[in-house]
């Protein structure tokens, strides 16, 4: 009875919560803190104690047959839902303190996870939707968030997830017309019985759903604004764990859905050719964002596009990576988030052009970003070196030449947004006018390294992400999968055992650092960074070179053929045509009421005339 | 796992060695120019000397923690990824990790020492060490394409990413990727010559231009550890591709033979080439030698 | 069979009215032509020739010598709502020439699109 | 339980007190104000009263005392009965609204014609004959007229000549399918004519059933023939724009289904109705889309979701006429919360332009919060009523395999979030105009909340109006079962 009720028990104190929030704000500003504290504590530890398979939970609503549960596979993401939630829960109550709203602020937050749970708890489609629908509503309240901010963000953020989602609702209900029964288990039980043609649409109609979520390209135009606009703990949670439900999504459709389409099958090629696509030029858009949280946004659209390359592959090895993957994008890219967002919380500029010399006043920051940097590179030793290799041993293995081929420009071609990103913010020359800013509370770093201490984790012993990931994977269809805590290792049999690699790295690393710091420790001194030589001259005192401003414009003026086409441009032409046309379409109400009643008099001729072929003869 | 003290040695004395001859190469290019310029040049023993004057220097100024770290990162990657290496085929002294040698990996740890360099000189605030950076990082997006396009080609060929195994197929001289896989060896080693840094690719480091560019306010004891890093580096990926192209080698002379040839190759090229600019040697690479790649891609795809 | 025709001619007198006619006035004029068409159509459907008033006016008369009772009392209600109806077009016409002051009905067009 | 409620109270009240009040309004404008509100309140509890009965065995009042098929009848069965308390229940909430509404204008008139709407439109739907049905939509349409000509200030007079033109169209349409029907037939109760149906020849019944689409087609909004529509809506006051979209939409909606269904065999219409619902639909949408002043987006709005409903009694099964009434309850709150959220939003402007609303969520925080929450509704999204008719009517369509069908609803549903958000956004982002702000009376604000907390408890739970609307459908399927009680057994 206990386990029975636990699943209900999460989401009725989840959505209570973020009323209960609401509420308090009005009421009690003062407990606020302490009771939005304990509403995304409570319902995370729940989670936390949630057995791996629970009984399900059955129920009817509206006429239909609901039921909850969990999975190894639901669990997984449940579980970074409630890491990724927590930490940034407990970040925004240093970051949106003082800010006006914070009831609304809060109410939206926290059903956003609410609705998140409820989505990976699901076990049947249409609590999946509502759901679904929930986070995006909730998701786009916060969006809006700065309300003098630009709008359009917002509404276009809408207007994609809502055809996404309606894509997912035509899917769902056409299954429906099949099964008769929305539940998963059925679901499974029918697909089997139809025919390729209408698996097909069902599959493609699914994974423009959640394609809009995980920001595949071209339905990625959306993405950037949105993140950008949204508050920063809000974006650590929408770009590290939203788009995930994407992803979560992608996995159910392609593996437990589509057991049919086996790999190599047409949908998963495009699929995985259209989040290559999507990573190289998410990436390619990054390098030129001169807003740190836009640059951020574009490369969580490339991230994404290695996850959906993964799945759609669909070997075993592949969907390890690409679930690897997106748990580590989880991680990283909300720490990147809450690190430039304590930027801006304390200097309040996202600019890069602007940013410049934080690293002595913003330490544990820069720590946060480096990490993060590092990992999204995929460089080694921390975790996201793991992820890019599984990903790239599946691709080279199962013959997938080109896709490696794109997928590892888009990676290199991170080094230079990423470098940009700590360079424009932490490095070159100190400012006077920043002179005062100091490192955020220990609120918000603490979150921040505790994600830095989970990359460098997992860059060593991955295992124990292996471990719930394979066990998933078997429920997802995939037979018993093999892992070791820190060795990687291909179907080819070509290994990596990460142990090595952190013992000569840390090894070296620390005796150069021993070396460096030890020798010449006296005589060496510390010099700002205006007493340099350029040209033998030193700069002055109120004179700034770093250079900032255009700072790839020869990367810019080689990639520019590639630049030519804006999706973006074309879906705002799109808009406007659409917009012309039914504007011209409206002119039927002219406003004569003379018309009208000639309306009226056609119609009925009409009706008469034809009256055999429109409603039959059989009358 | 038995404690196998001739490896510990091994630890120990490969990047010795891998510095020496990196310092030596250093030293006969710096010779090399001046002959071919009709100048008589350096002793070939001037890069030792220069670096253990460094060394031995008695101050050293830095601009933060993060150039303090710089050299450190540099040499951090430089070691592991020539411990990753089969130096020599089948020595137990200088195998070290390299039975685990995996490309991929090596590819990407090879870039942990550059990004570290790059943070470091980011932090000096000399905006010629930022340019630098900029021009260096554009430009590798320029020639990995067809580098990775050459080593994903040899992968497939040789059906494994680890090296040992990739120098097993080339058994025999008739067996070397050159000769097996000529159009993915050509795209490999027009990368390779970005790879190394000379003309017409050097505009990253441009003397003359960018005062070195990235290490420019570098000196003292960190000039001195990034030197050593970079003949260490140099070494490294001369073993590297002597290892993915011409067979590896199964002796120290062989090694030292195929190695110098390949460096030869790139200091002559760069001898008579002016500088590209950084636009330009990305267009470079992003044509011919991506065609090449691409059209090695394909054979090695239809071959099956 | 007169009133048939009658009554239909009337009714598309009535349409022409409203369809063609500019003036509001006539446009109420020609719904009036419409509804007293249709009163007048179901009166002669129950119509019975040589039949009296259905009333039991005289002795020994049989219900199949009057005419149906029940059109006259439906067309007495719906003449009663199309006077409403008229009244309130009217009452409506003349707020519409106090603002506009016009009854052309091309010109009366603040309300489009 | 024994109180002896009849369904004629939910005509005969309303009327008698629609007389009174102008007689009352020369005692006290207080009492004038008030009588409505307790007659509506008592149709109410009579409405909840009957209800339970009506589910278990439909009630049939005879009037006059002539037995059917003479006399008249009142057929208060399951759909009756749902559809009376929608419109008692709105009725209610309206005249909350309206109680510090409206101010200047003469009081008795207003609520006379108030009255007169309800009693017309529960009439519309309590009537078993045809005849009378034809004289509750008269009722119904002069106070229509009357009421959107109410304000003086604005161009109603224009509107309401334009609903007045097309709408004596609409009642000579349906006086001359009644006569027809009558020549045909003999009989005027509706049962007794869907009996002697089968006698009618072909091209007779299809000349009737076009007049008769036409004529309840003009005030149920259908396509070509809503042109008088969105100015009606526009230019009444407020809270009777709720009332349209509401209640006259309702009722004349059921009217048109009530002969579709019962007098006319169904499938050979409902393509034709599921292909006008979708035009009507889409264009009302897309009309919509840039509308410069909120009340007409509204009335567009309204008029796109009566073509959902239109296109859900047209797939005709069960699950579809279920979420044609599930839809249409759920419009009547939904749109009602708009329109009385939107009366206050543009209270201060004459022209009440969309462009007048920017800013005014921040100085209105609970009328902006209702208009969004309402906005939110009617796009259809979870936890609101809006979702669940929608997909309802979308699993209908499936398992009638209209695919198509699907994506063109859900198209119209995303051009609706456009501009709704677009409302919703000009609510808060733009700066506040240099006008004066009125505020919200506590009673608007409690009208508001009312409907919002009805859409929000439907959402979560909409078993609660499910398993309603079910027998409802079943009542207007089951032809026999519908003959057999309306005719009393005979």
């Amino acid at each position: 009875m206990e386990q029975l009720l636990n699943i209900p028990a999460i989401l009725a104190i989840a959505f209570a919560g973020s009323i209960l929030v609401f509420v308090t704000h009005l009421v009690l500003p003062r407990l606020r803190t302490a009771v939005v504290l304990l509403l995304t504590l409570v319902p995370a530890y729940l989670v936390w104690q949630l057995p791996v398979d629970s009984p399900m939970v059955y129920f009817s609503l509206g006429g239909f047959d609901l039921s909850w549960g969990t999975n190894p596979y639901s669990r997984l993401f449940s579980l970074l839902i409630a890491g990724i939630g927590v930490l940034s829960t407990i970040y925004s109550l240093a970051f949106m303190k003082n800010k006006a709203r914070l009831g609304f602020f809060y109410l939206a937050f926290l059903a956003t996870i609410a609705a998140m749970y409820g989505i990976v708890f699901s076990q049947d489609l249409l609590s999946l939707f509502f759901f679904w629908e929930i986070m995006t509503w909730s998701s786009f309240l916060l969006v809006i968030y700065y309300r003098f901010e630009n709008q359009q963000a917002g509404i276009r953020y809408f207007v994609f997830s809502a055809v996404g989602a309606y894509a997912l609702l035509t899917a769902i209900v056409y299954l429906y017309s099949f099964t008769g029964d929305l539940s998963l288990a059925a679901t499974f039980r029918v697909i089997p019985q139809l025919s390729t043609t209408q698996l097909s649409w069902i599959t493609v109609l699914f994974l423009l759903g959640f394609g809009v979520k995980s920001a595949l390209m071209p339905m990625h135009v959306w993405a950037p604004d949105a993140y950008r606009s949204a508050p920063s703990p809000f974006t650590a949670l929408f770009s590290g764990v939203l788009s995930k439900m994407g992803v979560f999504g992608m996995g159910l459709v392609l593996f437990k859905f589509m057991g049919g389409l086996e790999p190599g099958h047409i949908i998963r090629e495009v699929l995985a050719w259209m989040g290559g696509i999507t990573a190289l030029l998410g990436t390619f858009y990054a390098v030129f964002q001169t807003d740190a949280k836009k640059l951020l946004a574009y490369s969580s659209i490339a991230q994404l596009g290695y996850i959906i390359v993964g799945l759609a592959i669909g070997t075993p090895m592949s969907v390890m990576a690409a679930i690897f993957l997106a748990l580590m994008h989880g991680i990283f890219k909300s720490m990147l988030f809450m690190g430039v967002g304590s930027v801006f919380h304390q200097t309040g500029s996202l600019d890069l052009n602007e940013l410049t010399g934080l690293i002595r006043r913003m330490p544990l920051s820069f720590v946060t970003v480096l990490m993060g940097i590092i990992t999204v590179a995929g460089v080694p030793p921390l975790g996201g070196f793991v992820g890019k290799w599984l990903l790239y041993e599946s691709l080279i293995t199962s013959n997938h030449y080109f896709l490696v081929i794109v997928l590892f420009t888009s990676s290199t071609a991170a080094f230079l947004y990423l470098y940009r990103l700590i360079f424009s913010i932490f490095l070159g020359q100190e400012e006077r006018e920043f002179d005062h800013i100091k490192e955020v509370s220990w609120v918000m770093w603490v979150p921040m390294l505790i994600l830095a201490g989970m990359t460098l984790v997992t860059g060593i012993l991955p295992g124990i992400f292996f471990g719930p990931i394979a066990e998933a994977m078997q429920y997802l269809g995939f037979p018993q999968i093999d892992w070791q805590m820190s060795v990687l290792f291909n179907p080819w049999g070509n290994q990596v055992d990460m142990l090595s690699v952190i013992t000569s790295i840390a090894t070296v690393f620390l005796l150069g650092l021993a070396f460096i710091t030890w020798k010449n420790f006296r005589t060496t001194r510390y010099v700002t960074t205006k007493d340099i030589h350029t040209s033998g001259e030193m700069p002055t005192e109120n004179e700034n070179l770093t250079y900032a401003i255009d700072f790839y414009r020869p990367f810019e003026r080689a990639a520019a053929p590639i630049f030519k086409y804006k999706v973006t441009r074309m879906y705002a032409s799109f808009a406007e045509n659409a917009e012309h046309l039914f504007d011209l379409l409206r002119h039927v109400y002219t406003g004569n009421a003379q018309t009208y009643a000639l309306y009226v008099v056609i119609f009925l001729v009409i009706l008469i005339v034809f009256s055999g072929w429109i409603f039959g003869i059989q009358i | 796992m038995s404690f196998d003290w001739i490896k510990l040695l091994g630890f120990i004395v490969t990047p010795l060695i891998a510095s020496a001859v990196g310092f030596t190469y250093m030293g006969l290019s710096r010779k090399i120019t001046a002959r071919v310029q009709n100048r008589i040049g350096p002793g070939i023993s001037q890069s030792f000397i220069d670096v253990v004057k460094l060394y031995s220097k008695k101050t050293a100024i830095n601009h933060g923690l993060m150039q303090h770290m710089g050299p450190v990162f540099a040499i951090t990657a430089s070691i592991t990824t020539l411990l990753f290496l089969p130096v020599i085929k089948d020595s137990i002294f200088f195998a070290n990790f390299s039975f685990r040698g995996d490309l991929i990996f090596l590819i990407y740890i090879m870039v942990f020492g550059q990004l570290g360099m790059a943070l470091g000189a980011g932090q000096t605030g000399n905006p010629n060490s930022a340019i630098g950076v900029s021009r260096g990082l554009s430009q590798m997006v320029g020639f990995k394409v067809p580098y990775v396009m050459a080593l994903v080609a040899i992968m497939i060929h040789a059906k494994s990413t680890n090296l040992q195994e990739i120098i097993a197929v080339q058994d025999g001289f008739r067996n070397w990727m050159v000769f097996q896989m000529p159009l993915a060896s050509l795209a490999g080693l027009l990368a390779y010559l970005g790879y190394m840094g000379y003309a017409p690719f050097d505009v990253p480091f441009a003397p003359a231009e960018l005062a070195s560019g990235p290490p420019s306010e570098f000196g003292g004891k960190y000039l001195a550890l990034m030197m050593t890093s970079r003949s260490i580096f140099t070494f490294a990926k001369l073993v590297l591709f002597v290892d993915v192209f011409f067979g590896g080698a199964s002796n120290f002379i062989e090694l030292l033979i195929k190695t110098f040839l390949l460096y030869l190759f790139a200091l002559f090229v760069g001898l008579v080439n002016p500088r590209f600019r950084t636009e330009q040697s990305i267009q470079f690479w992003w044509k011919w030698p991506t065609a090449i790649g691409a059209l090695a891609l394909l054979l090695v795809a239809w071959k099956g | 069979m007169i009133y048939y025709i009658t009554s239909i001619a009337l009714i598309l007198i009535g349409m022409y009215a409203v369809l063609v006619k500019k003036n509001l006035v006539k446009m109420i004029i020609g719904l009036s032509l419409v509804d007293g068409g249709l009163h007048l159509l179901f009166i002669a459907i129950g119509y019975v020739d040589d039949a009296t008033a259905p009333i039991f006016s005289k002795e020994g008369l049989s219900a199949a010598e009057m005419v149906d009772p029940i059109p006259q009392a439906l067309v007495l209600t719906a003449i009663v709502i199309g006077l409403a109806v008229t009244a309130v077009a009217l009452a409506i016409i003349i707020r519409l020439y106090d603002h506009h002051k016009t009854l052309n009905v091309n010109k009366i067009r603040e309300l489009k699109w | 339980m024994n109180l002896n409620f009849s369904p004629v109270h939910f005509i005969a009240v309303p009327l008698f007190a629609a007389f009174l009040l102008p007689l009352l309004g020369r005692i006290s404008q207080k009492l004038v104000t008030l009588v409505p509100g307790i007659v509506l309140l008592y149709l109410s509890a009579v409405a909840l009263t009957l209800f339970p009965q009506a589910y278990n065995e439909p009630i049939v009042e005879i009037i006059a005392g002539w037995r059917p098929p003479f006399g008249i009848t009142l057929v208060f069965g399951p759909l009756a009965a749902f559809l009376v308390t929608m419109i008692t229940l709105i009725g209610f909430v309206v005249w909350i609204y309206s109680y510090r509404f409206i101010i200047r204008a003469p009081l008795e008139k207003y609520y006379m014609l108030f009255m007169l709407l309800i009693a017309g439109s529960t009439g519309i739907i309590l009537t078993g004959d045809i005849f009378n049905l034809f004289v509750f939509l008269e009722i119904t349409a002069i106070a229509a007229y009357s009421l959107t000509a109410f304000l003086r200030d604005h161009n109603g007079a224009e509107a309401a000549f334009k609903y007045l033109l097309i709408g004596s169209f609409a009642s000579a349409f349906v006086l001359l399918a009644i006569i027809i029907l009558y020549a045909n037939v003999g009989t005027l109760n509706m049962a007794d004519i869907a009996v002697r149906m089968g006698d009618v020849p072909a091209k007779i019944k299809l000349t009737i059933m076009i007049l008769f689409i036409v004529g309840l087609g003009i005030e149920a909004e259908l396509f070509p023939l809503n042109g008088w529509a969105p100015d009606a809506y526009s230019q009444a006051p407020s809270p009777i724009g709720a009332v349209f979209a509401g209640i006259v939409v309702k009722a004349a909606v059921y009217a048109l289904m009530r002969v579709l269904f019962t007098l006319f065999d169904l499938p050979t219409s409902s393509h034709f109705l599921v292909v006008m619902g979708t035009i009507t639909l889409l264009i009302a949408e897309m009309s919509a889309m840039r509308q410069q002043q909120i009340k007409r987006m509204l009335a567009f709005s309204s008029i796109g979701q009566m073509g959902l409903v239109l296109v859900a009694f047209g797939l005709g099964t069960r699950e579809g006429i279920a979420a044609a009434l599930f839809l249409m309850f759920s419009h009547a709150i939904i749109k009602t919360l708009l329109f009385f959220s939107a009366g206050y939003l543009v209270f201060f402007s004459g022209f009440k332009n969309i462009s007048d609303l920017e800013g005014v969520g921040r100085e209105k925080p609970w009328t902006g919060f209702f208009f969004s929450l309402g906005a939110l509704a009617i796009i259809g999204l979870p936890p609101f009523s809006g979702f669940w008719g929608k997909f309802y009517l979308l699993i209908s369509a499936a398992n009638a395999s209209h695919i198509f069908l699907i994506v063109l609803i859900l198209f119209s549903a995303v051009i609706e979030a456009v501009y709704y958000l677009r409302v919703v956004g000009r609510l808060y982002f733009k700066k506040l105009h240099d006008i004066e702000i009125r505020r919200t009376p506590f009673t608007g604000l409690l009208a508001m909340g009312i409907l919002a907390i009805v859409t929000i408890t439907i959402g979560v739970y909409p078993d609660f109006i499910y398993e309603l609307v079910l027998p409802a459908a079943d009542e207007l399927l089951d032809k026999a079962a519908y003959l057999q009680y309306a005719m009393m057994g005979q």
